[in-house]
């Protein structure tokens, strides 16, 4: 079950889309930086609920509302999603 | 230097990387030299505008206070791109600079092409 | 666990650097073991002595030594990588005839194998790049 | 090192950045290292197996050396997925590496959750 | 009369896209590096006929044909073009 | 017709800074005046003097300096960018307490005010980037 790490805003990149045609199940998908920017579109909803994933600071730090079916997590809580999940994948351009 | 009409096109969110940040330092300096530049928020760039940024726990110091010496460098022409900002859920009223108005433009081509020397950031 | 970090951005223009910082103190603080930090590509810059970034910034080169005195990590910036952009240590500089060194102390540079290693010897690889 | 298996996501296209160089640098030395990756080409990775590359007159190395290095190497395992060809209109028979198959995949997903670890570049 | 350069790949990134919806009356357009890879795509021609160049040395590089529609130029007419038009866009990220 | 050009981003990441020195080359072969270089955010490393790519790779840094010498070139390289990452003159290197300089010959450091000024007097300024 992999965890799929998006770091860029689907508006300017494709990261996030390309990410979630190849989720597979039991992927879970965490949202870093500007992949943040995901959460004020429909596009993170693809993903099976209770598996999309985001750093609470970084949304906060961006001034973005986390929604009630996103996880916004520490990073004690990210650390722990990296035990649990196998292999990591970055997509960061 | 008032003669040279100049636009700041900005298209970079706040914060994922540093072109945001650069990019208004070099309209303040260029404020600063009398070659005062206007700026256009245009797709993710737009998002530098978003209220309620919270930087601290990403140590990074907020944009805003970038945003917010605008209008004491002289730079009062501040537009924002419509279509951008629909196409990402944002209002007008959570986007606001203190002290400066800024304007939505629907048709971003035709402003461009007004200037003499467009900065990208 | 045994986490290894492939770092691919540099501070100061992604904020991939500060968050492979930022997830390094938490899997140390969590008891976890971070096995090599290997920067590739743009992430070569963290290891430049010569950074010096104002005062209200982060300055991430020095909090990366930092961690490393206080955990003994081992920062491994790849050394084709470095060449192309400019990072050398002494030898390097000596070797390359080049008229000064900028590695940080705390850093070392090795090649691209060191990678392979920490994918061999860790638990969990993650990288951070952009 | 055989052990552990790794995928190398590939996902750049060759020049314009030089990702795509570096990551296959990476791919051959940990091969070097006897940890020999599997390749996925997906998104604007699969333009670096395109045909036809010259680009001498922009002053760098073709990538293809460096894909042709991969079966000496021992790496044998290369993937391409079958959605990004067709998004950009490229046919099977305009992708080839002198010396390895080159497999078409529509389910990159499953392909990807059966490795032990990901490079991503 | 705008020049706008376009220097990114329109799968990966929302450049192109972002240029072509500010496209004014008698504006052009020039590829370069791997904007060239618009070629394989038709976005580009909702760009006004004759508007659209690419540098032929980034298409060859990279084994991208030249479409008909689409004048492919050297160093020398691409500074030509910028002093044709003014002001110079670039869409880099 | 006189050109200014920006330059933001690093040889051997980005294709873009060579695409720079060609467009140089080609305007000046023209007869054009290149009023100006400046080198922004990671344009900064173009003027990396420890740069030191494979012999069979383009040397960036080298090629400026050349056309420089050639033409008696304006390289600025942002001085405030070039602290965040990294590249210093020495006298900034001594006014920081670091130890070693790595500015190119041929370049020197100068604040943003220098892109004001190049807006101001050429009669087109083309940014390359990404």
């Amino acid at each position: 079950m992999t965890l799929h790490i998006v770091s860029k805003s689907p508006y300017g990149c494709n990261a996030l889309t390309e990410c979630l045609a190849t989720f597979a199940e039991g992927d879970v998908l965490l949202l870093i930086e500007d992949g943040v920017y995901a959460l004020t579109d429909h596009k993170w909803e693809a993903a099976p609920a209770g598996s999309v994933y985001c750093l609470r600071a970084d949304a906060e730090a961006r001034g973005i509302a986390i929604p009630e079916k996103v996880e916004g997590i520490d990073d004690t809580r990210w650390v722990e999603l990296c035990t649990r999940h196998n292999p990591i994948v970055s997509w960061y351009k | 230097m008032e003669g040279k009409s100049t636009l700041a096109l900005c298209r970079q969110p706040p914060y994922g990387n540093a072109l945001a940040r650069e990019g208004l330092e070099a309209v303040l300096a260029a404020a600063a030299m009398d070659l005062v530049p206007d700026l256009l928020f245009l797709s993710d760039g737009v998002f530098q505008l978003l209220d309620n940024q919270s930087p601290a726990e990403i140590h990074q110091k907020s944009l805003q206070r970038n945003l917010q010496a605008l209008p004491m460098f002289g730079i009062e022409q501040i537009f924002v791109c419509g279509r951008s900002l629909i196409e990402r859920g944002i209002s007008a009223d959570q986007i606001t600079i203190p002290g400066v108005e800024v304007r939505q433009v629907q048709d971003t081509g035709k402003l461009i092409a007004a200037y003499d020397t467009v900065l990208s950031f | 666990m045994k986490f290894a970090l492939a770092v691919h951005s540099a501070p100061h223009t992604s904020q991939s650097a500060a968050s492979a910082l930022r997830f390094a103190r938490a899997l140390l603080a969590q008891g976890h073991e971070l096995y090599r930090v290997f920067f590739y590509c743009d992430g070569v810059h963290n290891g430049s002595v010569l950074a010096a970034p104002p005062q209200d910034e982060a300055d991430l080169v020095g909090e990366w030594q930092a961690l490393q005195q206080a955990h003994g990590l081992d920062l491994v910036v790849c050394i084709a990588a470095a060449q192309r952009r400019g990072v050398l240590s002494e030898s390097e500089a000596g070797r390359l005839e080049k008229s000064a060194a900028n590695l940080a102390p705390g850093f070392e540079l090795a090649g691209l194998g060191q990678l392979a290693d920490a994918i061999a010897n860790a638990d969990r690889l993650v990288t951070f790049g952009g």
